[in-house]
């Protein structure tokens, strides 16, 4: 692409004023959204994503049955006004069922679905605006629906995604970067540290790789943390709706109104 | 997130949250319970919620999640399907559950075989999209429930309306059924569909012979006054409520939050519309909770 | 007993009182003379019995057309009722009674799952219907060898190569007998089951019948032997 | 139809025979089938055959206006569908997810990672650029079609020919392949595709290995790996796991060690060891799959002289 712009200048900034190694804000919203049994708003600066989960559940189609373990389904749609330039892409676009193909092959290993024959879990992907790590963000809102919704993961998946700019290795790259410099993502598994995904569509030497490579893979456990904190703050203020959650041992911050929302953190 | 045996204690494992891929104890000391799968000699969450032991098993019982029956239990589902000798009921779970011709009660008798004609004509009793309630009786080979309704209490649902809360919100309980002093009957489902209807009387219920099969078995509803409806609504929507903010239901707590309702006079509509109502509502009915 | 090679739409000298065809050959009924002529719809050798009454053309296919009394190797595909469905590699999926095993009661049925694989015979082919199997002998109900086939590994082949395996006289189970003990189940339907002591051993059995097999490599004896010599070696 | 999966005493052979690290078809874990490339006759028609695998690719050329916005740039389209041809398992209409992966690994190696150099094929700039068009045929289906039709892909670029062009005031004089030797395409690097199946145990080598294979390369060791990985898998291979899709990993790399596409989406997870050491393999593995290439080429260029002195 033409654009000039800096991408990491003299003092170690990058063009929205990160560092190398910053991640943008994260927002996560584990509020019940409608009749959907599990669901997640995921917010990583500008790239907003909203995946709700249904199930498991009778499956839609006889033919879709697996009768050792549940089938899952994913279906991906990207907002026409989630990019600058305004684009309706169809279902059918290549794009879009390679995106839902990985979410789907990603977490086929990860869910137990051994536990639920003959169902089926659906999984919604709505991409609200794009930004740059795209697969990333929908990995993670995957993730949080799915264990919004209560159903058994052997792990959480945390995906990030990484650059490098000459020699200098980025992480969570934004639109402006991606279209400059090789970039890769990640998913990690952060309890094994084992890799489940690795996408990379530029041109990089295997050493550059490398390094990006591992970067990303120690940013996925980062990820992590966040991620289990608003898992664990949804969870805690749910059991102490329920007047489970009597402190013992760990203090607790009870406030007056039980509000679910969970906004920024 | 070790479990700790020795200043363990009950209630400090009980209250312990963990989410997936979280270590808890070792798999040689304890046993593993659902929520929970064994990788390296360790037992390891996989959904997140509330860690619980009983003995030596441990489990972890998730906080949202679908409905897990259990043989025994009351629940009130939908009709998807008219299959041979069978339908399919949406009940919440993971599959939906079977009712199999021979677990309803047929006209003419509670104890008769069933017939060929029978067979043939199982849309007058169940049509897709009826709802009823049933118990579930077994489980098949591959986890589905087949559920009956051979009693008096169960069957068609008539003259009312259906409200879904989180199946954990409904516990287990001696009764199922009740009758509010609002004139309102309540079927709380376990799997977490609750029914709000108008009050039958009980002889009306139980009928002369015993069983009516016209009446059971009706698409008619009732004749419900305006008084009624008021109060189904406002029951709903109490439940509603206090579905969202995540507070356990049964008859007491949904007894104080109606008495509660009216006596404020807020409208039907105040509840779902104005959150300091709801938040109001449910500091209100904080006291009178279900113990744990 | 002689063959030439014949192509479909031949007329075939095929004359007996007692005639009896086989695969491969359409008794044409011409419009003015009575005697039907016998003409060929495959492309194979003709072959006919020592006295001449039975005809039929010796062909390769890899489709396979199920033909009553044929042993099949099948692959449970679902549950259908009180039996099963099975993959024979035809163009429909054959059913297999769940009584149809050597002493199956309705109270004890064997219970076979999903993708399991069965040594079966075609108990009924007919051009409307779905093939039927069984795995016993109906009138004896003994099991004769058929039955659900556990571990071993099963290696595709012709249908042409499944039929020389049937035949005694042929060399190549003989000859990797020799080297090493296994067992084989052979269905016609171009599916040998194998199973040895070593997964290398099987190993060897499916590359010589994929290296024998006319529509492969098509090696005789001599070039399996030294295959076998190379690769034991 | 949902091509069916294996039986369960394939699947448990072929996993304990992977688990001792013998495969069915006596390849050893790392080995590539045997690949097969027949040029021509055209230039820039090629049939790579990987084992019992067959792609065609053909390329073809003409002169068109480019669009407004790359003006400087002439234009690649990719066209390949996977018809029944290939395999019972494939239907027209409704791509599979397998059809989407392989036509946007192809989109990704060719033309994302800019292998052949766009600004070489403009002519005018903003009123004359070529467009190649690659057509891939997928001929036989016997596992790995990804692999063989990049392959394919590669080596039609590489054998094609455009015809020599010269710009004379407003006019575009294009030459006969009699006048002027038609020029080989420019192109920046070749991108070779290997893809793995990956299983999530260990594999112990037979103590007394045999020798099931003929030929023998050296592979990078990696101590302590808890999975194993399988090259050029067959599709037996690829269904033993119990998942709707199989657990691949494919590399795009070229053989001076640059990665142009990875791609492993999902699947058996591995450990950032195990993924470098796979990428090791690779970067091995790529250059017996380059020497195949650049002798075919080599072959084909002396025959193409050999008619052409005739």
């Amino acid at each position: 692409m033409g654009s000039r712009v800096e991408i990491l200048n003299d003092g170690g900034y990058r063009s929205d004023g990160r560092r190398q190694f910053e991640l943008r804000d994260i927002a996560i919203d584990l509020s019940r959204h409608g009749q959907a049994d599990g669901s997640a708003m995921y917010t990583q600066g500008l790239t907003e994503v909203l995946v709700t989960v249904f199930g498991p559940r009778e499956a839609k189609l006889r033919s879709q049955t697996i009768h050792n373990r549940a089938n899952i389904n994913v279906e991906v749609n990207i907002a026409a006004f989630s990019t600058g330039e305004r684009r309706k892409r169809s279902r059918g676009d290549k794009r879009i069922l390679e995106l839902g193909a990985a979410i789907k092959s990603t977490f086929e290993p990860v869910i137990q679905t051994h536990l639920y024959p003959r169902s089926q879990i659906d999984i919604f992907v709505q991409v609200l605006q794009q930004d740059g790590g795209l697969l990333s963000a929908a990995i993670n809102a995957t993730t949080l629906a799915l264990i919004t919704a209560g159903i058994p993961l052997f792990d959480y998946v945390c995906a990030v995604s990484s650059g490098v700019h000459s020699t200098h290795a980025m992480l969570d790259l934004t639109t402006l970067e991606e279209n400059d410099v090789p970039h890769l993502t990640v998913a990690v598994m952060p309890r094994t540290g084992k890799i489940t995904l690795v996408t990379l569509e530029t041109r990089l030497h295997s050493d550059r790789f490398e390094e990006v490579f591992r970067i990303a893979c120690e940013a996925g456990k980062v990820l992590h943390e966040e991620m289990r904190n608003a898992i664990k703050a949804r969870t805690s203020a749910l059991a102490r709706a329920m007047g489970e959650g009597h402190p013992a041992g760990a203090p607790s911050n009870r406030e007056g109104d039980e509000d679910f929302e969970m906004g920024d953190d | 997130m070790e479990v700790d045996d020795t200043d363990g204690g009950e209630t400090s494992l009980r209250s312990k949250i963990t989410s997936p891929g979280e270590s808890l104890t070792s798999s040689q000391a304890f046993m593993r319970g659902h929520g929970t799968y064994v990788e390296d000699d360790e037992v390891i969450a996989s959904v997140a919620g509330t860690v619980e032991r009983v003995n030596k098993l441990i489990t972890v019982r998730p906080l949202q999640t679908r409905y897990n029956p259990e043989v025994g239990d009351l629940v009130v589902g939908r009709i998807t399907e008219v299959a041979a000798r069978r339908w399919k009921v949406d009940a919440n779970s993971r599959q939906d559950a079977v009712l199999m011709l021979s677990s309803v009660n047929l006209p003419g008798g509670v104890q008769r075989r069933k017939l060929e004609s029978d067979e043939l004509q199982m849309r007058t009793f169940f049509e897709e999209g009826d709802l009823l309630v049933a118990e579930v009786q077994a489980f098949f080979a591959d986890g589905a429930m087949s559920l009956h309704t051979r009693s008096l209490k169960y069957g068609k649902l008539r003259n009312g309306q259906l409200v879904t809360v989180p199946p954990i919100l409904i516990l287990r309980l001696k009764s199922h059924f009740y009758s509010l002093p609002c004139g309102v009957d309540l079927i709380l489902g376990l799997n977490g569909y609750i029914w709000v209807s108008k009050h039958v009387k009980d002889n009306e219920q139980e009928g002369e012979e015993g069983f009516d099969a016209e009446a059971v078995y009706s698409n008619q509803n009732d004749e419900i006054d305006d008084a009624t409806r008021a109060a189904v609504a406002r029951v709903s929507n109490v439940i509603r409520v206090l579905a969202a903010h995540f507070v356990p239901l049964n008859d007491t707590v949904l007894v104080e939050a109606y008495e509660w309702v009216v006596e404020q006079e807020y409208t039907v509509k105040d509840l779902l519309l104005r959150e300091d109502v709801a938040d109001a509502l449910v500091s209100a009915v904080a006291t009178a909770r279900p113990d744990l | 007993m002689t063959s030439t090679t014949t192509l479909p739409g031949e007329i075939v000298p095929a004359q007996h009182p007692n005639l009896k065809l086989g695969p491969g050959l359409l008794q044409s009924i011409s419009g003015t003379s009575d005697s039907a002529t016998i003409v060929s719809t495959r492309a194979g050798e003709l072959q006919h019995s020592a006295n001449r009454s039975k005809w039929w053309i010796e062909s390769n296919a890899r489709r396979y057309v199920p033909a009553a009394q044929e042993s099949v190797i099948g692959q449970i595909s679902g549950r259908a009722g009180e039996g099963y469905r099975v993959d024979i590699g035809g163009a429909h999926n054959a059913s297999l009674d769940g009584l149809a095993f050597e002493g199956a009661t309705k109270r004890n049925r064997p219970n076979l799952k999903v993708n399991s694989l069965v040594y079966a015979r075609v108990s009924l082919a007919h051009k409307d219907m779905e093939p039927e199997l069984e795995c016993f002998d109906a009138q004896t109900r003994k099991a004769e060898g058929f039955g659900e086939l556990k571990g071993g590994f099963v290696v595709k082949c012709s249908l042409g190569m499944s039929r020389r395996l049937l035949d005694p006289n042929h060399f190549l189970l003989p000859l990797l007998g020799s080297r090493f003990p296994l067992e084989c189940a052979v269905g016609m339907n171009g599916r040998i089951w194998v199973d040895t002591k070593s997964a290398q051993n099987t190993i060897i059995v499916a590359r010589c019948i994929e290296a024998a097999d006319p529509d492969g490599g098509g090696l005789d004896e001599a070039d399996v032997n030294k295959l076998l010599n190379g690769i034991q070696s | 139809m949902r091509p069916p999966s294996p039986s369960i005493p394939e699947r448990e052979f072929a996993l304990s025979a992977l688990q001792q690290s013998m495969r069915i078809d006596g390849r050893t874990l790392l080995e590539i089938r045997p690949i097969n490339l027949t040029f021509g006759p055209a230039l820039g028609c090629v049939e790579c055959e990987l084992g019992k695998t067959r792609v065609l690719a053909f390329i073809d050329s003409k002169m068109i206006k480019p669009p407004e916005e790359r003006p400087l740039e002439g234009i690649i389209s990719i066209h390949s569908e996977i018809s029944p041809m290939a395999s019972s398992a494939y239907e027209t209409g409704r791509p599979s997810d397998e059809e989407v992966a392989i036509t946007r690994m192809l989109e990704k190696v060719l033309r994302r990672s800019d292998a052949v150099d766009r600004e070489s094929l403009c002519i005018v700039a903003g009123q004359r650029v070529w467009h190649l068009r690659l057509t891939l045929h997928f001929l036989a289906d016997a596992g790995n079609m990804l692999d063989c039709a990049c392959l394919a892909a590669v080596a039609a670029l590489r054998h094609f020919r455009r015809p020599e062009v010269e710009v004379v005031g407003e006019d575009v004089i294009t030459y006969d392949p009699s006048e002027r030797p038609p020029i080989p395409l420019a192109m920046h690097h070749t991108p070779y595709v290997l893809t793995f199946a990956l299983f999530p145990f260990a594999s112990t080598p037979a103590p007394q290995q045999t020798k099931l294979s003929s030929t023998h390369v050296p592979t990078p060791q990696l101590a302590n790996s808890s999975i194993t990985a399988v090259l050029d898998p067959s599709p037996l291979e690829a269904s033993l796991l119990p998942s709707s899709s199989p657990s691949l990993l494919s590399l795009a790399l070229t053989p001076q060690r640059e990665l142009c596409v990875v791609n492993k989406a999902g699947g058996v997870p591995v450990s950032p060891e195990e993924f470098l050491w796979l990428v090791k393999v690779a970067e091995e593995r790529v250059r017996e799959v380059e020497a195949c290439l650049e002798g075919g080429l080599l072959k084909a260029k002396a025959e193409a002289e050999g008619i052409g002195s005739l």
